[in-house]
């Protein structure tokens, strides 16, 4: 069994309305330190053993349904479980 | 500082550069012709945006003109943000369509979203509170996972972006065919209520005057917006991704707010949204349409991302900005206006009596151009037009009734078409109820929203079957306007003006281009017959995928008056006893009906049905002079599926009603025909008198207290059916083809 | 009476329940800015629906901080009749005046029609005008009305009658069809449906009247005592 | 200058409507293996050096306004890093 770690956050160029939204919210309440916020997502898929490659079929569920590439860019982290 | 490396005008003309920005060789022989030299790239790119199709309508102009636009209630024509008309009391009604069919088919949710935020900045910047959203979407078959998925993410931006500004969306349609499969249409009305003082328009006027830039930071989205909408969606335009915007309603809830408080400040001279083409087309329409100029600071221009260039800050399409000129000196009131509202205003130009736009980059002109070969001298073309084979085949045939073995069985099938189903799944997603006016919302023939304060309501709507447009343009878009006009006639109103989108395929094709043309034709005969003059629209060509061309369709959003609330009238039938009738006569035409595309697979052909402007003008005075008799229960129009359809509809809402019915004729031809002008109505028994005297229609039938329907043809039983079996496959169809894998 | 229609950056029922009080209750009322300093001067709070800042991160996470919700909290302690609708009881779920949290509806998108409520508790301030058990008609427009707190929160709950409405076919998901709760005071009535959006039968329901005539009669009575 | 993220989730015990659809959708595009999703959100700040000492200033901001902890719990990862 795997955990997978995935994170989604939009390009660089993006307009986070969002992040800005927080980002102001913080300076009023006087977190003046806080610069910018980017927000996206974070999910945690568990996913069992199969024929396939994991790496192949988390990057192809990322594409295809987890991320929206047109606007966002992903990455993940892979963790084998031993289930007891 | 970060200097980006831009091409010098010997390169830009040598390597033909302007061509990927759109602009032919012809065009920029034109460009330097105006500027007496070679333009830099900048201006190119000022030139390449504004004269994209999208903001110069270079090649739909010839076929626009053709559109009566006049009349006695008509304040505002075409040409403004939006078009005006008077409503009585200094009263007047705001609206304009608008599409955003390629950033959708791209990045449906925000393509959709931002499309909605674009035409509500449309509205409110003549001055208008917005008070209602309207859409027409189409889509092809809802059996591939793509479609789903595009036809999901538009429904959920255009309600992400209604429901948080707080507009209600209070109606619309939705037709699925083929050929929207790769290239699906989104347009989006919005309809606004202002009084005649608060009218403003996006004029630059007065020499030393201050313009200033309100809203969200520029960005480098968007890029070349306006020249992609007038492309055709190709394998590659996956790579044109960086042109999709992502839109922040509520940020243009603060911009609505705030200009709206603007709008009643002496200190305001012009106001524009800066729409496609961004900064460029605001500041040159402005001065153009004022006869003055425009210089600006752009090192003043506020941006989100660091070293943009004076061609990224000029054609970006950033979302939620407003220009504004206001008089010199009162920039300190304007600032603190917007500053109430978390905004920030700032001054980054002024108005000169030059007639250049003249833009200052680090201390440099980087754009030195005539506003007017901006915003009007882009070239006109006159396309060729070619009558497609296909018509005079289709012209040809003979009418024919389609062949049915079991009507009932038919007819649920007909009830489940995705176009002709409930749409309840779409609008339910729509806060379609706040500011608490909406007297009739989606689900009857059109929308209705009571005016506070006054007696009055707009009745509104949007319509198009585009079958009928594609098999024959001009009787299509006659069809399309009349139909627009019955659904508010059967809401109670007076039909007063139009706002078209023309969304066809690439005009390039002279087969298009006279789809263009002969839609345009019947659209302007049925307009002024039926004396709504078109106030506004908008036009979206080159929606193809690998050369086929979406059908043609020529959405019309129509608004009506509604002078007396009582006048209100909705399809269900209402109470068990009341006489059923049928107003207009019903011929065999099935060309592009629902049952003709349900039995062939989808295909369509044969001649449109007839339409009789003159008449359908009658028969919609006679109905609306018996709903202001206040002697109509219920009206409905015919339309997709017929009266069998129409009949079902009417029963939909109540638990109990049934109706008896009795028709004569072929039963495939009286159920399913889809002859136009036509109109259902119920009315009480104690009104039949009267009723007859205003009315030219036929006694069909009663309904009663069964739940049932049960129609008889010539006397023989022809259908027998639970309203609950017919409601349950309306209703469900939607919700279970998105369900089902495919 | 006199009411004060809180607005937020976003609020966008603001004025339709400006208009239930004024056009349909008939009382006074006025619009409050989310940066005002005080509500001494009114006798009931309405916090409205719609989008506080976007509804950005989470519905209601940034309204709370606003500086009115200061004194929303005086004037809950101070017992006056606090009503939070929508994004309203949203916002007091996440200053904690209320117990709770929103979750995402079961459907995951955004819903809007009249929905059938039940009166459960028709002994507060908010709810002495209809019947015990009553059915009313009341519109809901959310996305995220999936109401969540932890069994000992709900045990609590239900002990104390601080479920005063429940849907009778549950559109979002929420725990136990809960579709408004009031504190243990009894003074601070959270609830997802539109009253404001049910005055007038010409569009379509005019029970939500009830729950604002409850309020003024809970008002008068008190204010006839203490005079 | 600290690079700071932030992970937010929903509690275990709090059922996750979205992170059920994802894991529906992903079965029905034939991704078996797929047993369980949860989805929650993914933030990166920007904080100025301050007085104050980073992680306090990052757990009351979590605390306060970036996650709920009625129903979310969180966890986050600051990194120094050196401004050019
Ligand atoms: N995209 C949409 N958005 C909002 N309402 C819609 C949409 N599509 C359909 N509706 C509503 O559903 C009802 C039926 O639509 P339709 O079948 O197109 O009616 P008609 O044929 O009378 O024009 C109308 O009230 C319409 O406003
Ligand atoms: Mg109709």
């Amino acid at each position: 069994m795997y955990k997978v770690k995935v994170y989604v956050i939009l390009r660089e160029s993006v307009l986070d309305p969002q992040g800005q939204a927080v980002t102001h919210s913080l300076n009023s309440l006087n977190y003046r330190e806080v610069t910018d916020v980017r927000i996206g997502k974070y999910m945690e898929l568990t996913i069992e053993k199969s024929e396939r490659e994991i790496n192949e079929v988390v990057d192809e569920i990322c594409h295809k349904l987890l991320a929206n590439p047109v606007i966002e860019d992903y990455r993940y982290e892979i963790e084998e479980c031993v289930v007891q | 500082m970060l200097l980006k490396h831009e091409p010098n005008p010997e390169q830009i003309k040598a390597e033909k550069l302007y061509q990927q920005m759109g602009l032919s060789d012809e065009e920029f022989t034109m460009v330097e012709n105006i500027l007496g030299r070679i333009p830099n790239w900048t201006e190119t790119g000022l030139f390449s945006v504004m004269w994209s199709e999208h903001c110069s309508y270079k090649t739909s102009k010839p076929v626009l003109k053709k559109f009566p636009t006049t009349g006695e209630k008509v304040l505002q024509g075409p040409g403004e943000g939006a078009g005006i008309v008077d409503i009585g009391d200094n009263q007047a009604v705001v609206f304009k369509i608008e599409s955003h069919n390629h950033p959708s088919a791209i990045e449906p949710y925000q393509g959709a979203a931002t499309g909605v935020g674009g035409i509500i900045r449309d509205v409110f910047s003549m001055g208008a509170r917005p008070i209602a959203m309207l859409n027409s979407l189409r889509f092809g078959e809802l059996d591939s996972a793509r479609v789903k998925y595009l036809f999901k993410e538009v429904v959920a931006g255009i309600a992400g972006y209604g429901n948080c500004i707080g507009i209600p969306t209070v109606g619309g349609e939705v037709q699925f065919e083929p050929s929207y499969e790769g290239n699906p249409l989104v347009n989006a009305m919005c309809v606004g209520l202002i009084d005649h003082k608060d009218i403003k328009k996006g004029q630059a006027h007065g020499a030393g005057n201050t313009v200033m830039y309100v809203g969200a930071k520029t960005g480098r989205d968007g890029i070349h917006g306006a020249t992609f909408a007038s492309e055709e969606l190709t394998e590659q335009s996956d790579e044109k991704r960086p042109a999709v915007q992502v839109g922040d309603p509520f940020m243009e809830k603060l911009l609505l707010e705030a200009c709206l408080e603007l709008v009643q400040s002496d200190a305001l001279v012009g106001i524009q949204d800066m729409g496609a083409a961004g900064l460029t087309s605001s500041s040159a329409e402005m001065a153009s349409k004022a006869g003055m100029g425009i210089e600006m600071n752009l090192d003043l221009v506020p941006q989100r991302e660091t070293g943009m260039t004076a061609y990224e800050m000029m054609l970006s399409e950033s979302q939620e900005r407003m220009l504004i000129v206001i008089e010199k000196g009162r920039e300190q009131e304007i600032i603190d206006l917007f500053k109430k509202y978390d905004l920030e205003a700032v001054a980054i130009g002024t108005v000169t009596d030059d007639k250049k736009l003249r833009l200052i980059h680090h201390g440099e002109i980087v754009a030195d151009v005539p506003v007017d070969a901006l915003a009007e001298d882009a070239p006109v073309y006159h396309k060729p037009s070619k009558e497609p084979a296909y018509f005079a085949e289709f012209q040809a045939m003979a009418p024919e009734v389609p062949q049915v073995d079991d009507i009932k069985e038919t007819f649920i099938q007909i009830l489940s078409q995705p176009t002709v189903a409930s749409k309840e799944w779409v609008y339910e997603q729509y806060d379609y109820m706040v500011r608490t006016n909406t007297v009739v919302a989606p689900g009857s023939d059109a929308a209705v929203l009571r005016i506070r304060g006054t007696k009055k309501a707009l009745a509104m709507t949007t319509d198009c079957n585009s079958r009928f447009v594609y098999l024959d343009p001009q009787t299509g878009g006659k069809i399309a306007v009349a139909e627009a006009a019955r659904n508010l006639v059967c809401s109670g109103a007076e039909p007063l003006a139009v706002t078209d989108n023309l969304n066809f395929g690439s005009p390039e094709k002279p087969e298009v281009f006279w789809q263009i043309e002969k839609s345009a034709d019947g659209i302007s005969e049925a307009c002024r017959v039926l004396g709504t003059p078109v106030i506004g629209g908008n036009v979206s060509l080159y929606n193809e995928t690998s050369g086929t061309a979406v059908y043609p369709t020529p959405v019309i959003g129509m608004v009506g008056l509604v002078t007396d609330l009582d006048h209100i009238t909705t399809q269900p039938f209402k109470n068990s006893g009341d006489l059923i009738y049928l107003v207009g006569e019903t011929k065999p035409e099935f060309g592009g009906s629902e049952l003709q595309k349900l039995l062939n697979n989808g295909r369509i052909y044969g001649k449109a049905p007839e339409i009789n402007i003159e008449l359908e003008k009658e028969r919609q005075d006679q109905v609306l002079a018996a709903i202001r008799a206040g002697v109509v229960q219920s009206a409905h129009d015919l339309a997709e599926g017929g009266l069998a359809v129409a009949l079902a509809e009417c029963l939909f809402d109540n638990g109990e009603l049934g109706a008896d019915i009795h028709l004569n004729g072929n039963p495939v031809t009286a159920l399913f025909s889809e002859s136009q002008s036509r109109f259902l109505l119920s009315v009480k028994k104690e009104d039949q008198q009267q009723f007859e005297s205003l009315v030219a229609a036929e006694l069909i039938g009663q309904v009663n207290q069964t739940g049932s329907l049960n129609i008889t043809v010539e006397g023989e039983n022809i259908l027998e059916a639970e309203v609950a079996e017919l409601r349950a496959a309306w209703k469900g169809a939607i919700p279970c083809l998105l369900k089902s894998r495919d | 009476m006199k009411f004060a229609v809180i607005v937020f950056p976003g609020s966008n029922c603001d004025v339709d329940m400006y208009h239930a009080i004024k056009d349909e209750l008939g009382e006074e009322v006025e619009y409050v800015w989310h940066d005002a300093d005080t509500l001494d001067s009114y006798d009931g709070i309405l916090l409205p629906g719609g989008f506080s800042y976007g509804d950005y991160l989470r519905t209601g996470a940034i309204a709370r901080f606003s500086r009115v919700m200061q004194e929303v909290i005086k004037a809950a302690d101070a017992g006056k009749p606090i009503l939070g609708v929508c994004n309203g009881f949203q916002i007091l779920l996440e200053a904690g005046l209320l117990p709770g949290a929103m979750r995402r509806n079961e459907s995951l998108s955004f819903i809007c029609k009249p929905v059938e409520l039940k009166v459960e508790n028709n002994t507060t301030m908010f709810t002495n005008s209809y019947e015990e058990g009553q059915t009313i008609t009341i519109p809901v427009a959310h996305g995220e009305g999936n109401y969540y707190c932890d069994q000992e929160t709900l045990a609590n709950l239900k002990a104390k009658k601080q479920i005063v409405f429940t849907y009778k076919q549950n559109p979002n998901g929420s725990l136990e069809n809960i579709a408004g709760i009031i504190n243990e005071n009894g003074n601070v009535l959270g609830m997802m449906p539109h009253p404001e959006r049910a005055v007038d039968a010409l569009l379509g329901s005019a029970d939500g009247l009830k729950l604002f005539q409850s309020i003024v009669k809970t008002w008068r009575e008190s204010h006839v005592v203490k005079a």
